[in-house]
């Protein structure tokens, strides 16, 4: 069975964010003066082939703390799955 | 490394062998794109289970930019390195002063020297959490820092908004080091300065001590 | 209301069907007409500037491959060759700036490539609207970062280009590319090699999409459901890590000698790899779409026919070869598929699996395309536009004033901004990278140098484009000469509007004519090239944009000039300042005119300066050399002066008044500076070369002395000129 | 009142993906040959203070559209909001 997940991959909190401050450099140019905090991380949708949703589930956690995310900066979350249809 | 009288062998990804050589780099280049984050595909090629062995056996491990970024990312080294703070790439020649003779690139380099020596990343800002920040400076690992052509660390003369400036770590036992500017593109006087060369001298007699 | 017929909606007149139903003798397929209309493009089959392009002088000496390749070759001695190439990708840039960059990238590195070269650097002269828009900004931003995040991470230095603004390209903005390799004369992959029958068309790198078919795509829209739109991708994503890898694979390939052919797989895909090899070794193909490696499942065969999908080659293997070569692309991580193979006759047959889906005779397709004599009209506008000349009008600003706003304009000021944003050290040969006249890169193995400059005259060229063209090859030699290399032979980018204008294929002949004529005087063959039409909106074209770029060839890099001065030598002026502000940065900033005729060129007196310097620079005469082109001589000057961090004190005093002797852009022109000892030596060549030198000074101190009209210091300059562009560009 | 909300930018369906394929080709060096189709995108979160939650997801519908994605080449999809206490 396959099913896909998504991962989020954001900076962990106290680490400075480029991305996330120019972004929020570039937003009172666009008329917009009351956002804050924009952090900028990843997200990555994958289909995973596995028996059960719990042993899918388990890879990609084992897959985000390995390959996906970095912990000395990142913290990632998995958005529930979703099966496909084969 | 062949203009200072060293030999250089080439090691190919995929295989197991380190060819018995005496000291390992690991080269700048974009290491499958730097994809996903720098050097964080590259860490899991085959032949970093040998790197890692050769480093715990005490091996000289010089990691420069890309390869820098694949000991961190591999454990192997301290801290993290995400995008320049100006969020572009950068290529130009900066200064770096040298904070520790622990390592096999500073072994025979005074601690103050200033180097000249060009950078080219697009993701060289090194971060590490606040702790380990502590513990970086606290037991002086911190190898190289950017600083001015006289040797003054501020902002201004910090390209990629590093923390403390810093432009190089090594490990505990001061075998490993990575850095992000490239001494291998400032040895040919033709091509510009040479401040990589002291330290590529000092990576030679270094490896060759330990024959 | 009747639908439009199926060929007019490829894009194919009725004239154009009638002779593809002439070639085949049968109503074509949809799969052919598909093929007819991609390779009968404009983009392809160059029908509109054919006839012009073949009045280019394409031969010399040392020319081993002219146009008509994939990349032009040169033979610089010692066995080895270089071959370069530019193009345009403009119209992608101008939809999504990074990816168009960057495929833009990837696509000039493969024709070269194809040559069996390896790349070794890559130039980007790029023309946007005035950064005083945000949308221009977003554009200069994007496509910066395309070219640098291409180009640093596939290996490649960018050593050179230029950025240039106008406002006719806010809506177009013209972006090309040049990439310059080398080769071993014995290891080049050239159509001169033999190819056998039976040998396999063997398909390697990246898999097949429905990626650039947005031409044929109506095809689809007439077959397929709703909604299948949402997978056409409009927008190509460049991928540098396969295209390093490509790259590899094919340097090995060559090096291994299994290559009979090599294509890289460009514009109209498939077709036009497959068409061209089979054409140019005068045979036929036969080939199966189902070996195709696809990307997304079912396309149809005219989608797999045309796609542009990136990163994709296409080798001619003889049969004894191919196990070899499978297993270099396999350990380079690469897929491969071998389509078919090459056959007696003339026919390119397609099958997907066992059903025939084209059958056409390749030639038809590759070099049997309309040529048009399209109609040419000089614009009536010109004239009146060429008779309001700037030179005479009363000017009323301060001469700092007029200094620091030429120097700090966006054509002028320095151009750091983006070139930091490129790797120019990579593969460790750059002698000299951006910010100089001309790029030095040197051979691995020699004492010599590769001299590389682009260049591009809009604004002349709007104003009289045979000047403009000729112009662009001028000064393009005159960069490459400053370092003390030899001119050699040029590539081209020509931008232009729609060709079925005549006003704008006027401006196109007048190019063409001008560019060759320089050619020819300065003995540059031209070796290849692009031509770019339809950059236009509303029928407001770009200026004529002749892109020119150079290879010069220094024998020895030790004996390099450089732009920088250095303190306590003796300046001189060479060449002659006439009255000419048409076209001239002063005029445009200053007076706000962008009116009368450029400058007069003599290319003679151009050669002679050439010579000149070659000549000083063999004797290790000069300390410093850079041309005078935008701004004229006082830019030439300070920008000596900010290279060196050296002040100097010169005198321009003449019959001229300040703003001509200051700002005219005369051509044939140059700043050098020589030891006092030497000055004498100088002075003598200069009279046996027959080009007219004036001492203007001495160089050093802080400050930039024009005695008598004003100074200022080395650090002001330098500031005018180093932050105009990031100033803009923060907004 | 302070609303949190995630952007999420994804690569539109067709288009290559090169980082996608570069990681499903890593996979199976490390193990996991039972992976397809990924895909990645961006994650951005961010901070808008606005009077109500609708006016704030409208305005955040609108910088989605116009300067956190490029329409030509992604689709985007904003996750729920969050009230952030004060
Ligand atoms: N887009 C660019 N990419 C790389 N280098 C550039 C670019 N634009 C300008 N440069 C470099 O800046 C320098 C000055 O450019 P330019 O003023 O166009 O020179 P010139 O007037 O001599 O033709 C050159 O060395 C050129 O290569
Ligand atoms: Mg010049």
């Amino acid at each position: 069975m396959k099913h896909r997940f998504e991962v989020l991959v954001t900076l962990r909190p106290g680490l400075l964010d480029p991305q996330g401050k120019a972004i929020e450099g570039a937003l009172p140019a666009m008329g917009w003066t009351n956002v804050r905090d924009v952090r900028v991380g990843k997200h990555i949708a994958l289909t995973v082939e596995a028996d059960s949703v719990e042993a899918a589930r388990a890879q990609v956690e084992e897959m985000a703390r390995r390959l996906l995310s970095n912990p000395v900066i990142e913290d990632y979350r998995i958005l529930d799955a979703r099966e496909v249809p084969a | 490394m062949e203009l200072l009288g060293g030999r250089g062998v080439p090691l190919w990804h995929a295989e197991r062998d380190l060819a018995g050589v005496d000291a390992v780099i690991l080269p700048g280049g974009f290491s499958y794109g730097d994809y996903l984050r720098c050097g964080a595909i590259a860490r899991f090629a085959p032949i970093m289970e040998e790197v890692v062995r050769f480093a715990a056996a005490g091996g000289p491990v010089v990691g420069i930019c890309n390869g820098f970024q694949i000991l961190c990312e591999a454990g192997l080294l301290p801290g993290a390195l995400i995008r320049n703070r100006s969020l572009r790439f950068i290529c130009r020649v900066v200064h770096v002063r040298v904070e520790s003779s622990r390592s096999p690139l500073t072994e025979g380099v005074a601690v103050g020297e200033v180097l000249e020596i060009p950078i080219k990343h697009g993701e060289g800002q090194f971060v590490a959490g606040e702790e380990d920040l502590a513990r970086i400076e606290g037991e002086g690992l911190v190898v190289f820092r950017y600083c001015g052509p006289d040797g003054t660390v501020d902002d201004e003369h910090n390209p990629n908004g590093s923390a403390h400036a810093i432009a190089g770590v090594r490990n505990e036992a001061g075998n490993v080091v990575g850095l992000m500017p490239h001494p291998e593109h400032a040895v040919d006087p033709d091509l510009g300065p040479t401040g990589g060369q002291p330290l590529l001298a000092s990576l030679l007699q270094h490896a060759l001590a330990r024959v | 209301m009747p639908e439009e017929p199926l060929h007019r909606a490829l894009g194919l007149t009725d004239d154009e069907l009638e002779r593809i139903r002439a070639i085949l003798g049968r109503e074509p397929n949809r799969n052919e007409l598909a093929m007819f209309s991609v390779m009968w493009s404009e983009h392809c089959s160059y029908k509109s500037s054919k006839v012009h392009l073949r009045t280019l002088p394409t031969e010399g000496p040392g020319v081993l491959v002219g146009p008509g390749q994939d990349a032009g070759v040169v033979d610089v001695g010692d066995g080895l060759a270089v071959a370069f190439k530019m193009e345009s990708h403009s119209h992608p840039s101008a939809i999504e700036p990074y990816q168009g960059a960057a495929t833009g990238v990837g696509g000039i590195i493969r024709d070269v490539i194809s040559m069996g070269a390896r790349p070794i650097a890559l130039l980007d002269p790029l023309y946007f609207g005035p950064l005083t828009e945000e949308r221009n900004r977003w554009l200069l931003e994007g496509v910066v970062a395309g070219i640098g995040g291409y180009g640093n991470c596939i290996g490649v230095p960018t050593v050179g280009g230029e950025v240039k603004f106008a406002p006719p390209h806010t809506t177009n903005p013209t972006i090309n590319v040049m990439c310059v390799g080398i080769a071993p004369v014995e290891r080049l992959v050239t159509a001169a090699r033999t190819v056998h029958e039976g040998s396999y068309l063997v398909l390697f790198g990246a898999a097949t999409g429905r990626d650039g078919i947005g031409g044929v795509s109506v095809l689809a829209s007439r077959t397929l459901e709703e909604g299948a739109e949402e997978s056409r991708p409009s927008v190509q994503i460049g991928d540098p890590f396969a295209g390093k890898l490509l790259l590899e694979a094919c340097m090995e390939l060559a090096e291994r000698g299994l290559l009979e052919g090599l294509q890289d797989l460009g514009g109209a895909g498939l077709t036009c790899a497959t068409s061209e090899s089979a054409a140019r070794a005068r045979m036929g193909a036969e080939i199966d779409l189902e070996t195709v490696p696809l990307r997304a499942p079912d396309l149809e065969p005219f989608e797999i026919l045309t796609s542009e999908s990136q990163e994709r080659m296409l080798a001619i293997v003889a049969p004894e070869h191919l196990e070899e070569v499978r297993a270099v692309c396999a350990r380079w991580g690469l897929a491969s598929a071998v389509l078919g193979r090459m056959v007696a006759g003339d026919r390119l047959r397609v099958r997907m699996g066992d059903v025939v889906v084209a059958d056409v005779p390749a030639r038809s397709l590759a070099d049997e395309g309309p040529v048009y004599h399209r109609p040419l009209e000089e614009p009536g506008w010109l004239a009146a536009l060429r008779e309001d000349d700037p030179t005479f009008t009363t000017v009323t600003v301060e001469p700092l004033e007029a200094f620091r706003a030429v120097l700090g304009s966006p054509n002028v000021a320095s151009k750091r901004w983006v070139w930091e944003q490129y790797d120019h050290l990579v593969q460790g040969n750059t002698l000299a990278g951006p910010g100089g006249d001309a790029a030095l890169v040197r051979v691995p193995g020699t004492m010599k140098a590769l001299a590389l400059a682009t260049d591009a005259k809009g604004r002349f060229g709007y104003l009289d484009p045979y000047l403009g063209a000729a112009h662009a090859v001028a000064e393009a030699a005159r960069n490459v000469a400053m370092t003390g290399a030899r001119p050699v032979a040029i590539t081209n980018c020509l931008n232009f509007g729609n060709p079925e204008r005549p006003e704008v294929m006027w401006q196109f002949a007048e190019s063409v004519r001008g560019m060759g004529d320089a050619c020819r005087a300065l003995g540059t063959p031209v070796t290849g090239g692009n031509v770019s039409f339809y950059n236009e909106s509303a029928g407001s074209a770009i200026w004529p944009t002749a892109t020119i770029g150079m290879l010069g060839l220094l024998e020895d890099h030790r004996l390099a000039v450089r732009t920088a001065f250095r303190p306590g030598c003796v300046v001189y002026l060479l060449g002659e300042t006439r009255p000419e502000l048409g076209g001239s940065e002063f005029a445009e900033v200053v007076l706000g005119r962008v009116s009368g005729r450029p400058p007069v060129l003599d290319l003679e007196r151009e050669r002679a300066l050439h010579r000149l310097v070659a000549e000083s620079a063999r004797r290790g005469l000069l300390c410093s050399a850079h041309d005078c082109s935008d701004g004229g001589l006082a830019v030439a000057l300070a920008e000596s002066a900010i290279a060196g961090g050296v002040g100097f004190a010169v005198s321009v005093a003449g019959d001229l008044p300040w703003y001509v002797a200051l700002f005219s852009e005369s051509a044939s022109r140059a700043v050098v500076s020589v030891e006092p000892a030497r000055a004498t030596e100088l002075e003598d060549l200069c009279g046996a070369h027959g080009v007219p030198c004036a001492r203007l000074g001495e160089t050093g101190g802080p400050r930039l002395v024009f005695d008598g009209l004003f100074e200022l210091g080395v650090d002001e300059a330098t500031a005018i000129h180093e932050e105009a562009l990031p100033k803009l560009l923060a907004g």
